[in-house]
Formats: structure tokens, C-alpha cells, sequence
């Protein structure tokens, strides 16, 4: 048993935390966020050829450098304390995970390693716009036509649904209530139309994706070893864990900004961190961002079991749901408390509070929040 | 203790409920629910135009004294016009600093000469007011001004340096009250004198702070030999701090059931999304929204613990008036968190691009002003603490 | 519209003070709760002969003081305060309440005189042992033989259920799942069995009851105007806002104890009360006292319309419920935050903290705790 | 990072639960489950026999190296006894003060003859040992110690005055280690001697204390011209703070996770008990105890992070441990809570008069102490912003 990163671990991180330190600070991140993209594609570009983070999980048969999830949880963790605006997770965390869990061989050979060259971006589109982040949200549909499968519905609150350049998305057999299938086609496919839905959180996009009548060859359906259910709760999952994770950055991010903000800030010839109220609070927003992390170590573990097929990956449902619901809520609160003691100043456009205040609810309602994923355990421990 | 209001009050009630609808019509229709903190910047023009429309009712100022130009309206009346009011969404009020902060201190403090040249357009809604309290880096510690103000002899008059903060509505205000230092060498409480300023003159330049909404209503001033009247101070130079916690002390009172009816507009929105979204029936966001609703109610009952206490003639600010402010704050806070949850998902989803929220995602935003504004939770708890409990104070640094 | 005491009002509410300052100190409170009644006879007869409580809102056509609601209020809010030791909860705000509002005229007139005389005490009973408090909790029933009345069935939770003289008792008629009808009888009708239930809460006791085959005359229905359930409900909700009252005054009790505490107690050569920590626990306090009783006072003035009749009493569900979830609540936290602000000493059973610390938690689940009195209004307002 | 354990550990695992369930049987069996926190009076006696079986079985001290008559476990392995010995539901150790205090303590501070003298009667399960550092009235103030002790001459002992509190099972301890002030003048850290004392002669009184259980663990202890020998001072006299710091510092670690599994145990009989009275289909209900499974399997995670940054090396205390005692403690009063809200209106009734309180009663009111032993919450925050986060310290008085 070893709880800690390895030293290789702890210098990928580190060089992600100084890369990111100079290409995604705040003027860098309100320029995306004024762009319909919403990210600087010439940063992906750099990002894709200089670090090679688009691949970073993607085993070397296909191109990629063959790392873990660990090190994707760990990437993640500095993305979110830095606002990264970029298509790292839906590109990564779901695309590329989509493919490893739900694809069979060829499929990975064909798509895996075009995006791991960094020409493609990727995203999931599953939830037919309810809330709910398990496969009942799923209401798109598949028929098979001849040799062809024609799909049809609607999905929103797609990350980068409309940049992405390949979509993976999930479909119930016509007339079938239940069975879920997965499916990867170009976003260029007729029949696909794509709009942005613009958001309170701008660092990151959502978009609408329709199908309309789309007719793809049978070989765009996924076919891995597990059912289209299994994967794609398990792909859910694994993408629950990385937005944790950038859950944890984004709060130790606040919880750093406070204590510097207070330490500096004076109020009735006192530091504001002079005050034992503020003390506490940052106290209690320390515990959080601490208690967050260490849900989100062990999840990253576990996602690296599961992606590896080993025993100890069956926690993955548990651990992802004590992530997210531990994590989003602990957001939430350290970006509030973090605002509430920059006091005014925290409250203007002008300084970056707002922006992790934003990012803590748009991610806490992504994936499921607090509520949703406690009554999920609830079920697996009573029911 | 009882409940019901008296017949008379009733028949006031049906007086204002039925001047609203009769007047909030036409080219009003689409001042319905606008204006108000978080909404200000929409329609100050036509909003100001409402201001006169009330003032021919004789419905500004219904709570001043006839005497001086008000309906002279009982406190009962006064809960019953600001409920009506609100009930019937009439737009937030142009007119709210000066009907409600700078007439009263001018009745209280000022000079027959000042009340006569005041008094008037605020009670017509011609003329509207902004307040110059807050200073950058001061926050809370209200009593560290920094803005300056010396006397003139050659022109006569005072002359003001400095910076203003969180001044809401400055850019559509005719007047600004302002605190500054008149004793260049005081500190504290001490030396300031309250002045009564004209917003168009060339020393004064108002800049607009973008809030996290990305609009904006608060603004900074700056104060550059701006010129005052020596005739428009109020009270003598020196005893502004005097004035100024006089002034502060208005700030309470019966519009905050208003301010309740406000709230009740909001929470009934967000009930009925609730209703139509299916959130009604996820029993964690039943207990929330009833929670809410169980303290929106209390709040209403100590309001009306708060007006009896006044009423009854004591002085004194009783316990139930100390913790009101971190109450409805919190409680508004909260109330933008749930309104967020009912929505789910679709509660990132703007309007349009590039920031147009909708009114939910506004107020969400919007009151997480009201928990740092006009003392922040902590200082409210210090004073709750200190004078309502007689906990020790916290002592000042030396820094 | 006046909403504070009268001064009627606030000289029985400071006699009451008074008094209880003298007779239900924390050695009369011990003494009372390690016998198996529960509090001393003598007091109580000393109230009933000397202060006339249990007669306080009874009308005066029945040896009633003729006062009001707000006054039973008042007092119950005093009593929450000291920790009397007394069956004035069970007698005023549960038997008196239920023959006021359930008996016809002939009933009152057999009944509440005894009652006002102080010869005999009164409690309701019920919760068929269920953690629901409205008439779905009644599961004793009623059958006609011939001219009487024969109940059987049990209940639990019983106020002052093994001590009470005389019973009000709920039951659902045989065969018929939804009629409710109260029954009047004296404890020592044969086929009654009654057993003190121990309970962490010393200072109030609880009892269940058995019913066997017990005979009654007809006339011991009860048979005002109103149905056994609306009956039932209006009984209920009368008997929370008094133990809502109790709450506060208990509440307030805990945060006086507390500031009075922290004043002397000294760590770090300083008061603690000059913590920061300590002042906002302790205004976080007020702040709940303050606005329980508002709640109170609230619930207290709908009370007195519903009890005259007035159009206002239809608010009574409502303003019982919004008191007994915010009182219950406030309570429990108040009394919490006491102990812990008291430290190691607040742990011990020699400091009266823990009494009110356990009385907070008995009377949130008596008649139901915040969650069930939340869910409750979210019926009213949502379906 | 990697979550399983080693081949090796997995096989000491099976040993340490295949002991327990061969010898935590006959006489013991009814041993299971009691003891512990809030349980400590009960079968004191048998718990004493249970400890000399452990030794038998060369189970006490695991963590001790092999040099001073432990079994020089790894980490590793130290976790997993604990593990296996609360899943076994073996009974609250008697030894745990000795053991995990003051071996530790004299291995690292002692001399020779000090380990040799009293660590032989803790291995053995013999000798069983309290600890006297709380004072009435210094609470949290650590520093404040008033018990003196005095060098006679005459007799070549110290003898000790004062009075120390909060001292858990004294009155069945042999020993107990004592912070005394050796300089009279002394005041704060500076001036402090640490004392290892017989308990069993005329100067020592041991006075219960009844808690809100009614029931007694802790206890006052009267020094009253105590005797303790020249040799029984560990470190020099003026010294005892680095001793008593160093002590404190051995109450982290390893056994966190055999009290997890305690807490485990608790939280199970919580969902026994809802599920078997219907409370876990009631939608509040079930968010708690949701939230109290997410923050006892992240205890657990919290717990490996510190561990493994233990034993990495790294000697300077990680943020991850500065929080555990505030995570912990306040994890376990939700539990207690929890518990009670589950049972519903039967939470109230006792097993008997006049105070029998069932486990999870016992425990409910038993939590309580422990936001406040060792360091209440509220300086518990204190040591998290000014450690953690390198925040300004609160002043201390000039009472």
C-alpha cells in the first residue's frame, strides 16, 4: 500500500502546474471565454504537440504515452486550479475514455490514434437534457437499416459538443426500452446539427446536439467486451473522478487566494487573517479542500484498477460517487467562502473569484451533484 | 398581541392595492418587476418617470410627517404601502435614497434653508440621491474616511478630494451625500463633516463597477476640488459622524417587509419552477424550499416584533432587530442556492451570449452582495455579539 | 396589528418567572427526575392551588382564568427556561386543549371544572408507537357493543402517560380504516395498563399505554364540532406550538448559561468570551433564539384565533409547523453549541448543560422533528 | 500510488484475524465490542486478563521494535492489526496509554533503566498506566500547569502537589505520567518536569466523574505530597514540555485506523437499525447516511495519505494530518446525531431505569466529548490556520 505519488507522478504534475502557470493565467482564460470555442486553439495545438497531454492515458499501442489515471487525476487537478480553458476533458476524460472502455480493438486502432496525433478533439453526448447522470438519461435512439444504423434525439449539456470534431454518443434500441449502445461518428456527419448553449460558468462550453436521421455504418457502434449500460456508466464514472479532481485544484486555488487576500487586506488597522472568524473559516475551507483530495487520490486509484481490469475496480461506482459528491460540495463552499471573505472586491468582474465561484456550480451540476450521487450510495448501501 | 390589521388600515390597503393597478399600467406595464438591487440598471429613465407618476398619487414619502410635504402615514400604513407595493411588482424605487435616508436626516439634522431646497424634488421624484459612505480599502471599518474636505475662504465654499465606493445608481443621481474629513489631522469618528453635493459639476467623475452579473450598478466616484455649497453641510464640520449613524439608523424600518415582499416574488418563482420542472418532488429540494418558505414566514413575523417594539415607543434596538440583517441575508443567499438546484443542469444555461442571465441565475448571483454589503456577516455577528450579548469587543490593531 | 405582550401579559409571564426562579432550581429539577412520577406532587399542587395555571386558558363558564393562548405561550416558554418538572404539558396543552376543542358542551362541563380544581391531572394519547404524529400514527381502534364502547390497542410516547388521572385517547373505529374518535376516560378504567417508559430526557416523562378490551359509555366519545381526525390534528398542532415555546425558552437558557460562562472562564490569559470564534458561535446563537420566538410569538397569536374561531386559525398547520421545525432545530443546535462552548465541564453530569442538551433532543422528536414538520409544508405548498 | 497490499501483509492479515477468532472466545466472547470510548467501565478486570492473553500471543506493543520486546511491524502491518482486531470486535484495549504513550515516550526520552523498569509490565499486560496532563481550569491551555513538584532533600524524592482532571481509567492504572512545574517561578512551557508515578500510595485520590452518561471514565486526580523517586523523572527537571510535546506527537498515527474501524462498526449497527425500522426509506435519512459513509471511507483515504507521507519520511506534519483530529472528531458527533434521528422517538427510551443507555445512546452523548478533549474544534481551527496556512496566532491575554 502506497498512498502517495511516485516521484515521476509528482514531476508531471509540476510541470503541468508551470506550464499552466504561464499559459493560463487570468488574462489568458477571460481571452477563451470571450470566444464562441471558448478555448485558444493555438494552445491546444501547443498543448497537443509540446506536452502531449491529449494522449497522456492512452496506452502506446495507439500512440499514447501509456500513463494512468493517476496522472490524468493529477493533470486535472492542476487544470482546475488554473481555469484551463481547453477540450483536455472532454477530449480525455470522456472521448478517450469512451473509446478504451466501450471499443473493441479496431475501433480503438482507427480513432484512438488520431486523436492522440492532436488533429481531433473528442466529446460524450448522453443526456437527453434531464437531471440525471446515470443511462435513464439517455432518450436518442438507434434503429438498424440494412447494413446501416440510423440515430435520432437530442442531448444537451455537452462538453464542447459544438467544437468537438468526433462524437461519441449514446442511443436505446427502438422499441427497447433499455439497452443502451454507444456509438462514435465525426461531428461533420449529416444529420448532426450542434449549437452552443452559452453559460453563467464561460470558461467552459456546453453545447445542444441534434440527430436527425443519422445514418452511420454498423461499425460505428462501440463493441467492446461490456454491455453499451455497463460502459457507459463506467465511462461516467471515470469522468465524474477527473471533474473531481478539477474540483480539488479549483479550491486549493481559493483557499490560496484567501489566505493571500486576507493576509494582505486591511480592516480597522488588522490583517483580516488576523481575525479568528476568518481563521476558522479558512480553517474549515483547508479541511475541505484536504478531505477533497484524498477522496479524489483514492477514486484516481481506483479508475487506474478499473481501466486496467483489475479486482479492485469494481469500486469504481462508490469511488466516483464519494468524489463527486464530496468534492462538488466542497467547491461550492470554499468558492463561497472565498468570495464572502474577499468582501467587495470579490463581488467585481474584475478580480477572478467569480470565476472559480462559477466553475463550482457549473461542475457540481455536471456529472451529478452532492444530493444525486449521496442518494446513489444510499441505494448501493440500504436498498 | 394581535394579528389582524384595523378596518381603516384594510380600507388603506385597498386604496393603495387599487391606485397600483390602476396606475402601473400603459407604459409602466413593462416596469413590472424590474429595477431593484441586481436589476437597477434597467430602465432608470422610465423608472424615474414611475417616481413622478407616485408623487402625483402623493405616494412618495407616504411614512414622512405632513408638515413636511409626507402622508404622515402610521406605521401600520406605512407596512401595508410598502406590501402593496411589492405584491403588485411595481418597479424597484429611483427615489428610495433620498425618500428614505436623506429626507429624514434632513428633517432631523438639517437646516429649514436645506429642507426647503431638498425636500421638494425628492417628494416630486425630479430629483434623485446617491450616498457617498464607502471608501476603497475601507470596507466595514466605516469610520476610516479618507475623503477630505477644506474650506475655501477665497470661493466660499468646500472643496472635495478623494474616492467614493459602492455607490449604487451615482450616474443617475442628482445629489450625493458624502463623509469626508474636514479636520486634516483627525482620525476615527472624529473631524468628519456630512455635505450635501451636486453630481454634475466637472470634479466629479463616476465610473461603473462590473459586478459578477456582468452588469453594473455600484460605482466608484472620484472626488477631484470637487465644490460644495459652505450652506450644504449638514450639522457643523466635525459632527458628521453624528449625521451620518443618525442616517444610518433609517435605514431600518418598515420597508423591509417590502424588501420580504420582494423575497416572496423570488421564492414563488422558484416554487413554481419546482412545480413545472419536476423538482417538486426530489424530497432533499422539498425540504430546502421548505425551509425556505418556514424562514421567509419568521422573517415577516420579527419584522412585525420589530415595528411593535417601535411602536411601543423603547428606543432601543431590541434583539430581534440586532440579528436581522445576517438573517435575511443568509436567508436570501441561500435562496439564490436553491433556486440554482431546482434548476438543475439548466441553471448554467444563459439566456443569450454573451451574459444575459435570467432573473434567477440574477438574483443567485446578485445576493451574494447582501452577506458582504452594509456590514458583512462577520461584522454583523460582532455586533450581535457585542451589543446585543455585551461580549467583549474586538480590539482594534496597530497596524 | 400588535404584536408584542400586552402588559397583562407580561406581568403573568414575569410572575411566572419569578416563581420558577424559586421553585424549579437544578436541585428541584434532580429531585423531581429521579423519582418514577417525575416531578414533586407538592409543587404541583402548589401551582394548582396558588397560581391557578392549569386553569389558564380554560373559559371562566368552566372555573377557567378565561386567558388565551399567548398566555399558555408565555408561561410554557418560562417553564422551557427552568425545566419545570410538572404535568402542565400534558394537562393545559394536550388534555384541556383536546376537551376544548373536541368535546361537546356537556363534556366540557363534566371535565375541565375538575381539571381547573387541580384535582386532576391530563395527558393525550395517540402514536401507536410510529415516528409520525398525525392521524395516520393512531392504530388503537373502537367498537360499538351494544350501549358502550370497547377500545383496544396500545400507545407509546405517552406525556406523563403512567401518573395522568384522566386520558384522551385516539382510536380508529373497527373495520373503518380512516375515522379517527378521541375518548375521554379515567385512568383507572379497568382493561387500561400503563408503564413508565424510561427516557434519556429525565425531566419529562413518557409512558406507553395498553388498552384490553376497555368498556366505555357512549358518552365518553368525544363529540364536538369538528371530526376526530380535524380534531386530532388542531390538537396536535396546538400541543407542538407550546413545545415549540418550550424550546425557546430553553434555547434562551442555553445561550445566557453560555455568555455567562465564557465571561468568567479564562484560557490564554483572556475571557474566551473575547474570542471571535466564541462571540460568533454565540450571536449564531441569538440570532436562532431570537427568531424561534418569533415564530412563536406568531404561532401563539394563530393559536388564540383558532382556539376564538377566527378566520386566522385556518393558518394553523402552518404556523404549528413553521414553529416546530425552526424551535426544534434551534434548539438542538443551541444547546449543542452550549455544551461544546462549555467545554469538558458541559460533558459532566454535575453542570445542568446536559439537561438541556437532552431536552432539546426529546422534544425535537416529540411530535415530530424538523425534517417531518419541513416535509409537511412542503406538501402544503407543493402538491 | 497503489491501493493493495503486499502478498506478505495479506498473509499477516489472515494470522492477526485467525488469532482473534481462535482466542477472543469462551471467557472473552463476551468481551466483544466493549470497552472503548464511552465504554470504558465496563469489565475493566477481564479487559485486564484479555490484555496478558494479547501478550501470550505476543500482540501487544506490534508497532515497538524488536529491540525493547515489540514485533517491529511495518506501517503497514500496525494497520492491519488494528484493522483486524476492531473488525474482530475485540474489546477497548487497557493497555493503550502504556503502550502506544509511554513505551514510545521512555524509548525515545527514557534511560535505560527507566525501559527497563516499566516496559516489561506493559508487554506483559500487567501493568497499566493513565495520564496526567489536563487541570482544572486550563482546558486547552496545555501550558498552564499548576501541579508542583518539589525536590526533598531529606528523603531524595519529589514530592507532588496538585490536582490533575479528565484522567481516563485512573482508578484502574498502576502508573500514571505527570506534568508538574519542578521551578517554582516558572510559568508557561519553561519550568516543567515529567513525572512517572505510582498510583497506589497515600498521597494519590482518585475521584470519578460523572459524565452526561451517567456513567464514570474520567476522572480527578488529587496529588497531595505524592511521592515519586529521583529515578522517575524522564528527561531533566525544566525539560518535561519537549518530553510532553514528543508524547502528544505519538497519539497520530497507525491507530487512527483501528478507531475507523470502530467508527465502522457504529456506522453499521446505524444501518442495521434503518434499514430494520424503515427509517432508510425516509429520503433525509438516507442523504445522511450517505454523507456519513462518503466521509468515513474518505477517513479511511485521509488516514493512507498520512501514513504514506509518514513513511515516505518527510517528518514535518502533512495538512492532511493537521485536519484529521477536527475531521474525525466532528464526523463522529454527526454520527451520534445521526443515530438518534434514525431510532426517531424510541431514541428516547432506555434500556432501564434509572439510566441504562443502549450502545448507540452511550454513544450519541459519549461523542460530545470528543469535539472537545484534546484539543477542542475551536482550537483545533486555530492550529489549522496558523500551522496549515501560516496565519497570524491569536494573542494571548494579559489577564
Amino acid at each position: 500500500m502506497e498512498f502517495a505519488f511516485t516521484q515521476e507522478q509528482e514531476m508531471i504534475r509540476d510541470t503541468a502546474a508551470s506550464f499552466l502557470a504561464q499559459v493560463s493565467d487570468s488574462a489568458a482564460v477571460r481571452a477563451a471565454m470571450a470566444t464562441e470555442t471558448g478555448y485558444d486553439p493555438a494552445l491546444w495545438s501547443r498543448i497537443c504537440t509540446q506536452m502531449y497531454w491529449q494522449a497522456i492515458h492512452v496506452p502506446e499501442a495507439y500512440g499514447g504515452m501509456g500513463l494512468g489515471y493517476v496522472e490524468v487525476v493529477a493533470m486535472m487537478e492542476q487544470m482546475g486550479k488554473h481555469l484551463l480553458c481547453s477540450p483536455f476533458f472532454s477530449t480525455v476524460c470522456m472521448g478517450v475514455n469512451a473509446l478504451l472502455i466501450a471499443a473493441n480493438d479496431e475501433q480503438k486502432a482507427q480513432w484512438l490514434p488520431t486523436i492522440c496525433e492532436g488533429n481531433t478533439t473528442a466529446t460524450l453526448a448522453f443526456n437527453g437534457g434531464v437531471n440525471r447522470w446515470d443511462t435513464t438519461a439517455v432518450t436518442a435512439t438507434w434503429r438498424k437499416e440494412g447494413d446501416n444504423i440510423v440515430l435520432n434525439g437530442s442531448y444537451r449539456y455537452v462538453i464542447d459538443g459544438h467544437t468537438a470534431d468526433l462524437l461519441i454518443v449514446a442511443a436505446r434500441q427502438e422499441g427497447e426500452s433499455s439497452d443502451i449502445a454507444l456509438f462514435v461518428l465525426p461531428a461533420q456527419t449529416p444529420g448532426v446539427t450542434r449549437a452552443w448553449l452559452p453559460t453563467m460558468d464561460q470558461a467552459r462550453r456546453q453545447a445542444s446536439i441534434a440527430l436527425q436521421e443519422v445514418t452511420v455504418e454498423t461499425a460505428a457502434m462501440l463493441s467492446g467486451a461490456d454491455s453499451g449500460n455497463a460502459a457507459l456508466t463506467r465511462i461516467v464514472d471515470l469522468a465524474a473522478i477527473a471533474l473531481a479532481a478539477e474540483q480539488v485544484g479549483g479550491s486549493q486555488q481559493m483557499l490560496d487566494a484567501t489566505v493571500a487576500y486576507t493576509s494582505e487586506r486591511v480592516q480597522f488597522n488588522r490583517t483580516i487573517a488576523s481575525y479568528q472568524a476568518v481563521k476558522h473559516k479558512a480553517a474549515d475551507m483547508m479541511l475541505q479542500v484536504e478531505v477533497a483530495r484524498s477522496a479524489v487520490y483514492y477514486a484516481a486509484c481506483v479508475a487506474q484498477e478499473a481501466l486496467s481490469g483489475s479486482t479492485l475496480g469494481a469500486e469504481l461506482p462508490e469511488a466516483a460517487s464519494v468524489a463527486k459528491s464530496y468534492c462538488s460540495d466542497a467547491y461550492f463552499a470554499v468558492a463561497g467562502d472565498a468570495l464572502q471573505l474577499f468582501g467587495g472586491v470579490g463581488f467585481t468582474w474584475e478580480y477572478d473569484v467569480h470565476l472559480y465561484f462559477k466553475r463550482a456550480k457549473s461542475s457540481e451540476h455536471m456529472l451529478g451533484n452532492g444530493a444525486y450521487h449521496r442518494e446513489r450510495l444510499a441505494a448501493m448501501l440500504l436498498d | 398581541m394581535k394579528l389582524s390589521f384595523s378596518a381603516e388600515d384594510e380600507q388603506f390597503r385597498q386604496e393603495v392595492a387599487s391606485w397600483l393597478r390602476d396606475n402601473l399600467s400603459g407604459e409602466f406595464e413593462k416596469l413590472k418587476g424590474r429595477g431593484g438591487p441586481g436589476d437597477e440598471h434597467s430602465f432608470p429613465q422610465e423608472r424615474k418617470v414611475w417616481e413622478q407618476k407616485l408623487a402625483q398619487g402623493k405616494w412618495t414619502c407616504v411614512g414622512w410627517p405632513q408638515a413636511y410635504g409626507g402622508r404622515g402615514c402610521s406605521i401600520e400604513q406605512q407596512v401595508i404601502f410598502f406590501e402593496e407595493y411589492a405584491r403588485a411588482r411595481a418597479p424597484g424605487r429611483m427615489g428610495h435614497i433620498g425618500e428614505g435616508l436623506t429626507g429624514p436626516t434632513l428633517i432631523a439634522y438639517g437646516t429649514q434653508a436645506q429642507r426647503d431646497k431638498y425636500l421638494p424634488g425628492i417628494l416630486d421624484g425630479t430629483q434623485f440621491w446617491c450616498q457617498g459612505y464607502s471608501e476603497p480599502g475601507a470596507g466595514s471599518d466605516l469610520a476610516n474616511v479618507k475623503t477630505r474636505a477644506a474650506f475655501d475662504q477665497a470661493s466660499g465654499k468646500w472643496r472635495i478630494n478623494g474616492q467614493k465606493v459602492w455607490t449604487s445608481l451615482a450616474h443617475e443621481s442628482d445629489y450625493c451625500f458624502v463623509i469626508a474629513r474636514t479636520d486634516p489631522g483627525s482620525v476615527g469618528h472624529k473631524g468628519l463633516g456630512f455635505f450635501l453635493v451636486e453630481m454634475d459639476q466637472p470634479g466629479i467623475q463616476v465610473r461603473p463597477i462590473e459586478q459578477i452579473t456582468g452588469t453594473s450598478e455600484f460605482n466608484e466616484v472620484f472626488f477631484d476640488d470637487a465644490e460644495c455649497s459652505s450652506e450644504d453641510i449638514v450639522g457643523e464640520p466635525g459632527e458628521g459622524w453624528k449625521v451620518a449613524m443618525g442616517l444610518l439608523g433609517f435605514e431600518r424600518g418598515v420597508s423591509t417587509l417590502g424588501q420580504q415582499m420582494l423575497f416572496q416574488n423570488e421564492f414563488d418563482e422558484v416554487v413554481r419552477l419546482a412545480r413545472s420542472n419536476g423538482a417538486a418532488s426530489d424530497p432533499v429540494i422539498r425540504q430546502r424550499i421548505a425551509r425556505a418558505h418556514t424562514e421567509l414566514k419568521i422573517m415577516r413575523y420579527n419584522s412585525m416584533r420589530m415595528l411593535s417594539g417601535q411602536s411601543t415607543g423603547d428606543g432601543s434596538l431590541q434583539k430581534e432587530a440586532l440579528i436581522y440583517k445576517l438573517f435575511w441575508a443568509t436567508w436570501h443567499r441561500s435562496l439564490g442556492e436553491l433556486a440554482m438546484d431546482v434548476m438543475g443542469p439548466e441553471c448554467e444555461i444563459l439566456d443569450a451570449p454573451p451574459y444575459a442571465l435570467n432573473r434567477l441565475q440574477s438574483m443567485y448571483l446578485f445576493v451574494r452582495a447582501d452577506t458582504i454589503y452594509g456590514g458583512t456577516n462577520q461584522i454583523q455577528r460582532n455586533i450581535i455579539a457585542e451589543r446585543g450579548l455585551g461580549m467583549p469587543k474586538e480590539p482594534r490593531g496597530t497596524l
